[in-house]
């Protein structure tokens, strides 16, 4: 069985073991997995269709390119040549199917190149709703979870009711709840919660069964809320640009050693992506639908009718925070987009900023740290 | 080895109507603003120009702005401008020349661009248009108009997508409506899509003639300049006459046996866009061996006419819909390369060549594992170059040389033994 | 009657004289430098001192490498995929596989029992100039390129080197070197990071036997344990490996002869 | 009172000693070797010998650079690009942006009339290697390190060599030598597209005001050269900038004592 989960460290290890061990376990019990590419997916139907949501964030520093590196060209970002490497060298065996949504177009090709490689899964391409101020996106869009509901019920021989939608919505909302409270805590007393330490309980909940997850936020929530460490002398920041590669965790650490409080970031923002709860009564999929089209978090991969630049503003005020960090992935094209009308408004409201690079398989981040040290002298010695 | 010398194409009508269009509306453009003359900007892929041509919008396409600034090699210091800015090295090139250029004066080769009245952001295969036009809202405070055009992601288009898209024209039309204050004449959108029409299936007659031995046209480097009407200023009169005449010269040629070059030793097929700022020279690289494209992918961003999409004055936005969706980087991977396939064995090309740019991830990333699947599963010898269509920083002319004359000295080689892949 | 040669790499041209009964006459080395024109005289000089015949015999001449147009008294230019497939098929006839890792860019070739190309890949981008890479690593290191290869063999615990590009992988090195790793062992990573690199784009053209592992790198034992290691085969290497490019130039030039071509300064000039 | 500025760097570390009144008393600069501890504490108990003082005397020891964690007997670590911006502000008092041209990394970095970092930026991952790559110029060409500069002022059509990247720039290189290209026009055009990208990245953090150059790159006339035409106005440029980094570190020692004087 797993090691006793709890501890930062355990965390840790499954965060980054690449073997997948939790669905192995899932496979090997008779069960069927279904990965999905980082940034938001549906899985309450995943979950509804009796198989293991997982998240797929990359294989961070797990695995050496070997194959990838001949079928992705050099100018993309590293999540994608790992990922399809990790199919290529078997790690993903264990799943049945994988689900890619319109993150950018390099996520939606890698779809065609999963399904062009691994003949034996099921591989599909969500096209969520873009114009989210149309009135006819919630029809789009319940449209769409429905042909994905098709697709499942096939791969699984199965009949997807109604109830047990509701009950995998209600199972998944009640999750997110404890999410919320999570990074609540964090952005309001941070000395008592480390982002490192949210990151790895939030990236936990996209590889255990949602139920065993969301005991383990209980658990958790309590202890956090019984810690009695004191606030210290640190700059407060908001950090974004990091909602679909994700950072080494080492680099998370080293920012927060250098000087930082982390109030809010979009880490894992897949699995943070429905801000506000959802409509417990009527069709399922059509909650499911409007919770995405009226009330999904900003993000680079997602049109806003609100200009993104005036939820920023609003944001770095509420946190009161000393700084904002654009911490971006190598070649990631949403993100370096939006860090320019992001860089302008913040210099016309007087708020620093940073832009540091990245790439998942780093191992040393000596150029990125030192970056963060000096953004911290110059509003600690400013 | 090549022939280096080279016959001129005799200057011919076509060019000069293409050249007069183009001028007419460039100057329209240069006076829109202060004509009060209302200005849509738009995509290429999936551009539903007839649409805002019912409301008198003039149509400013920035796509094209970036290739034609590359072309005249001027991309290179709005590229460096918007990186003053900010915007990175590894974004699209296109975007930061469009950025660079409304720096400075929006003063474009071919004259000055007036201000967007509405961002018409047709997102058809490319996820960075909505951020392309995103950074034009922030930077011009102008409407932005999302027109969210699905990906074809199973073989065919589904009624719940034509329904998503129709759904949002008729809101596209409210909202022109308001912003201009003429009401919408379906009978005008009519007439307008039947000059469209006309002109697509004079542009696939034209295509066809490729399949002809020698290719009357080079169907990469001389399609990309035919084909602007059909892609730009389509739903007008001039457009349909000026594919009349380009189809009479096509078939000149073709009765002369001429083409592109004084000997046509290889037909190859080309996937992905070309390198603009450096169009002479890597046209050169093929033109020595006298390689000629007989059809290519890039001449169907615009629209895949020739695999039967057209617009439908008896079905207006159903039509306008489905051709929206039936953009090349609209396609999933398994279409393009079936499309592909089909173009070497319909023309008789030779081999593949993929051309992979940095700053179009939406053609680029899957052409890798495209050439996988051509060579060793079909047979067909397939090249893959690397270079940028829009940053003249990425194109080393030592290295696309050194692997072209390797591709077309083995086929050579090939030939002369006879032996098979 | 004699044949030549001339590869002009960009850090070192090589040149080979054959005779009729592709018997191999005379060879060259030298660096390329800054004159290019002078060095692939030079080379041509220097082999056929070597090889004790006449200029005046020499039927045929091809170019090969970067600098093949500056090759001026040749009579043909062929790339150095050509000339690399024809080398290695000669040297080794039972070559299907050629891995060509050279100062510049490394090239995967497939050939046909008769020495066809028929399929080849070359480094992307980011990997280009492997050659430089382990350049650049040995000189952070403070070796030569003939020690690192020798020095990797004694690793016990190889660190993952992830950076493809020469450039950072040099900031990569310092940093290991920072934390106390061990040279032979950072070492060790770097010839495997460039053995897996090969060896994905070996596998784009098919890793069909055998193998042979031509151009100067080939000379480091531990790139060539480091590639076998990755690519699951053993690989033939010669010790006329860096003349691999050359040796092919002058068997084309040969074959030219056999088929009938003319020397072109014999015919009276440039064509 | 004195305190000691210690910038250990990759390749060498430099040490000084100044007194409150803003003095530089003694400075040295030694080879840093594999192992960075040592090298800090090397040249801290060098710069004290030479001055003839104890470790007591220094009321405050700041340590930066590289292996700025690296230095035991340090109270503090500080970035080197905070300590370059003071110590260049207290070189050329008049310096509003300061361009940091190193081995590897080049930083742009825009300061205020005290010297403290307003903003910086620093060359993306693509963009690196400014001095590795003249290095590799210099043998491709078979021209000495210290002729370089020199050499290429002798230019009268430098060649342009747009690539980004130092690997690819230094394909263009061998092409322009391969097609005969004069080596001093390669040399410049290669000084050039340093100072290109160099100058993009202070365009970034604002290049208005007076220039100051650091980095290993000052001791090079032909870099000054290529970024004064490509910026239209002269820099600021001094061998001793090579110790701005400790410099700066002895400075902002007076700045924590002052906050901890008047903390007591």
């Amino acid at each position: 069985m797993s090691a006793p989960l709890g501890r930062v460290e355990d965390l840790r290890s499954l965060v980054e073991d690449v073997t997948f061990p939790r669905a192995r376990e899932w496979k090997e019990g008779g069960g069927k997995v279904v990965g999905s590419f980082p940034v938001y997916a549906p899985m309450e139907l995943v979950h509804a269709a009796g198989m293991l949501p997982v998240h797929l964030f990359g294989a961070g520093g797990g695995v050496e390119i070997e194959a990838a590196d001949s079928r992705i060209q050099s100018f993309v970002c590293s999540i994608t040549r790992s990922t399809l490497e990790l199919g290529l060298r078997g790690n993903l065996d264990a799943f049945d199917g994988f689900v890619f949504t319109n993150i950018c177009d390099v996520a939606r090709n890698l779809s065609g190149v999963f399904a062009r490689n691994f003949r034996g899964k099921t591989v599909e391409y969500l096209h969520l709703p873009q114009n989210v101020g149309s009135g006819a996106a919630v029809d789009y869009m319940t449209g769409e979870l429905r042909r994905l509901l098709a697709t499942l019920e096939r791969m699984g021989g199965v009949n997807i009711s109604n109830d047990a939608l509701a009950q995998s919505l209600r199972a998944f909302e009640e999750n997110r709840a404890l999410v919320r409270d999570l990074h609540e805590i964090r952005s309001k007393a941070p000395w008592l919660l480390p982002a490192s330490e949210a990151y790895v309980l939030t990236r936990a909940g996209g590889l255990l069964p949602k139920e065993e997850h969301t005991r383990l936020l209980r658990e958790t929530l309590a202890e956090i809320r019984s810690r009695s460490s004191r606030s210290m002398d640190k700059m407060r920041i908001l950090l974004l640009g990091s909602f679909c590669e994700q950072p080494p965790f080492a680099l998370l650490r080293a920012m927060e050693d250098a000087g930082c409080y982390v109030l809010d970031d979009d880490l894992a923002l897949g699995l943070r992506f429905l801000d506000r709860p959802l409509a417990a009564n009527g069709d399922p999929l059509r909650a499911i639908a409007e919770g995405f089209v009226h009330g999904a978090a900003m993000s680079s991969v997602c049109h806003t009718v609100r200009p993104k630049t005036e939820w920023l503003l609003q944001r770095a005020r509420e946190l009161q925070v000393d700084g904002v960090l654009f911490c971006t992935a190598k070649f990631c094209e949403p993100a370096l987009y939006d860090y320019v009308p992001y860089k302008e408004v913040l210099e016309k409201a007087d708020i620093p900023h940073l832009h540091v690079e990245f790439e998942e398989k780093m191992t040393a981040f000596e150029h990125a740290k030192t970056q963060v040290e000096t953004f911290v002298e110059s509003v600690m010695f400013g | 080895m090549a022939t280096t010398t080279q016959t001129t194409v005799p200057p011919d009508l076509g060019k000069t109507m293409q050249r007069d269009m183009l001028a007419k509306y460039y100057g329209a453009l240069e006076t829109a603003n202060a004509d009060g003359v209302p200005v849509a900007y738009l995509f290429i892929p999936g551009n539903i120009v007839e649409l805002t041509q019912c409301f008198g919008f003039l149509p400013v396409y920035p796509e094209i702005n970036a290739l034609q600034c590359g072309i005249k090699k001027v991309a290179g210091e709005n590229i460096i401008r918007a990186e003053d800015l900010g915007y990175s090295a590894d974004v699209c090139g296109y975007v930061k020349n469009d950025i660079g250029l409304m720096l400075k004066d929006r003063q474009s080769p071919f004259g000055r661009l007036p201000t967007p009245d509405l961002l018409v952001c047709n997102y058809s295969g490319c996820n960075t248009f909505i951020k392309w036009f995103e950074a034009l809202a922030h930077f011009y405070g102008s409407e932005f108009f999302l027109l969210d055009i699905p990906y074809i992601r199973e073989s065919e288009i589904s009624p719940g997508d034509v329904a998503y898209v129709v759904a949002q024209l008729k809101e596209l039309i409210a909202r022109c409506e308001a912003r201009t204050g003429v009401t919408f004449s379906e009978a005008r959108l009519r007439e307008i899509l039947g000059y469209s029409r006309e002109a697509e299936d004079l542009w696939v007659e034209i295509l066809h003639l490729a399949r002809e031995r020698p290719s009357p046209f080079d169907s990469y480097f001389e399609a990309v300049f035919y084909m602007a009407p059909v892609n730009m200023l389509r739903g007008t009169p001039e457009s349909v006459e000026y594919y009349r005449q380009v189809l009479r010269e096509m078939r000149a040629r073709t009765d002369e046996r001429r083409g592109p070059v004084p000997e046509e030793k290889f037909r190859v097929v080309i996937e992905g866009p070309p390198a603009w700022p450096h169009f002479r020279a890597f046209w050169e690289l093929f033109k020595r061996w006298g390689a000629v494209a007989v059809a290519s992918t890039y001449s169907k961003v615009g629209g895949l006419y020739d695999q039967g999409v057209r617009h439908d004055p008896s079905r207006p936005l159903e039509s306008i819909a489905e051709y929206a969706m039936n953009g090349y980087t609209n396609w999933n991977l398994a279409k393009r390369a079936d499309l592909l396939r089909r173009y070497v064995e319909e023309y008789e090309a030779d081999a593949l060549v993929i051309h992979s740019v940095k700053s179009c991830r939406s053609f680029s990333v899957g052409q890798a594992d495209f050439r996988e699947s051509f060579v060793n599963e079909l047979g067909i010898p397939t090249l893959m170059i690397e270079s940028d269509l829009a940053d003249p920083r990425y194109f080393q002319e030592a290295q696309l040389r050194n692997r072209i004359d390797a591709f077309f000295e083995s086929l050579t080689q090939r030939r002369l033994t006879g032996a098979t892949a | 009657m004699i044949v030549a040669g001339v590869d002009v790499g960009s850090t070192t041209s090589k040149a080979v004289v054959l005779d009729d009964r592709r018997q191999i006459a005379g060879t060259s080395l030298l660096p390329t430098g800054a004159n290019v024109v002078r060095a692939a005289e030079r080379a041509f000089r220097e082999a056929l001192a070597a090889s004790k015949r006449d200029e005046s015999e020499a039927a045929y001449v091809i170019g090969t490498g970067y600098g093949r147009y500056k090759v001026a008294f040749g009579d043909d230019q062929v790339t150095e995929i050509g000339c690399h497939a024809r080398g290695a098929q000669f040297l080794f006839p039972d070559t299907r596989t050629i891995v060509d890792i050279g100062g510049q860019d490394t090239k995967a070739i497939r050939i046909s029992d008769r020495g066809e190309v028929l399929d080849f890949s070359m480094n992307d981008k980011c990997a280009a100039g492997t050659g430089r890479f382990l350049d650049a690593c040995a000189n952070v290191i403070g070796m030569t390129l003939d020690e690192i290869g020798p020095a990797s063999m004694n690793a016990q615990k190889p660190i993952r080197i992830t950076n493809v590009c020469t450039v950072f992988v040099e900031s990569e090195i310092i940093a290991h070197l920072a934390r106390g790793e061990k040279v032979e062992d950072i070492l060790r990573g770097v010839h495997l990071a460039i053995g897996s690199r090969t060896a994905g784009l070996v596998r784009r053209v098919g890793t069909n036997p055998a193998v042979t592992f031509t151009g100067g790198v080939s000379r480091n034992v531990g790139m060539v344990q480091a590639l076998e290691e990755r690519l699951g085969v053993s690989v033939h290497v010669s010790p006329l490996s860096q003349w691999m490019g050359a040796l092919g130039a002058a068997l084309i030039a040969l074959e030219r002869v056999e088929g009938g071509a003319v020397h072109r300064i014999a015919a009276g000039g440039a064509a | 009172m004195i305190t000691a500025g210690v910038d250990i760097g990759a390749g060498t570390t430099k040490a000084v000693l100044m007194d409150d009144a803003g003095r530089i008393l003694v400075k040295v600069s030694e080879r840093s070797g594999a192992r960075l501890d040592a090298a800090g504490s090397r040249a801290l108990a060098a710069v004290l010998e030479k001055a003839g003082l104890r470790r007591e005397d220094i009321a405050y020891v700041a340590a930066t650079g590289y292996g700025r964690y690296q230095l035991p007997e340090r109270d503090i670590q500080i970035t080197e690009v905070t300590c370059h911006a003071r110590g260049a502000s207290y070189l050329f008092p008049g310096t509003r942006c300061l361009l940091d041209i190193g081995a590897q990394s080049t930083r742009a970095i825009r300061v205020d009339d005290a010297g403290r970092v307003m903003r910086f930026r620093m060359n993306d991952r693509c963009a690196a290697g400014a001095g590795r790559f003249l290095e590799r110029v210099a043998r491709a060409l078979e021209v000495p390190l210290d002729d370089l500069g020199p050499m290429s002022l002798h230019s009268a059509d430098p060649q342009a060599i747009s690539s980004i990247c130092a690997v690819l720039a230094e394909s263009e290189v061998i092409s322009l030598v391969t097609s005969g290209k004069a080596t001093e026009d390669i040399l410049m055009g290669a000084h050039l597209s340093i100072a290109d990208r160099a100058l993009a990245l202070l365009r970034q953090v604002g290049v208005d005001g007076e220039v100051t150059v650091t980095g290993g790159v000052v001791l090079n006339r032909g870099m000054l050269t290529a970024l004064e035409r490509r910026l239209g106005r002269t820099v600021n440029a001094s061998p001793d900038t090579v110790y701005a980094g400790a410099i700066g570190a002895a400075l902002l020692g007076f700045v924590r004592l002052r906050k901890l004087g008047e903390a007591r």
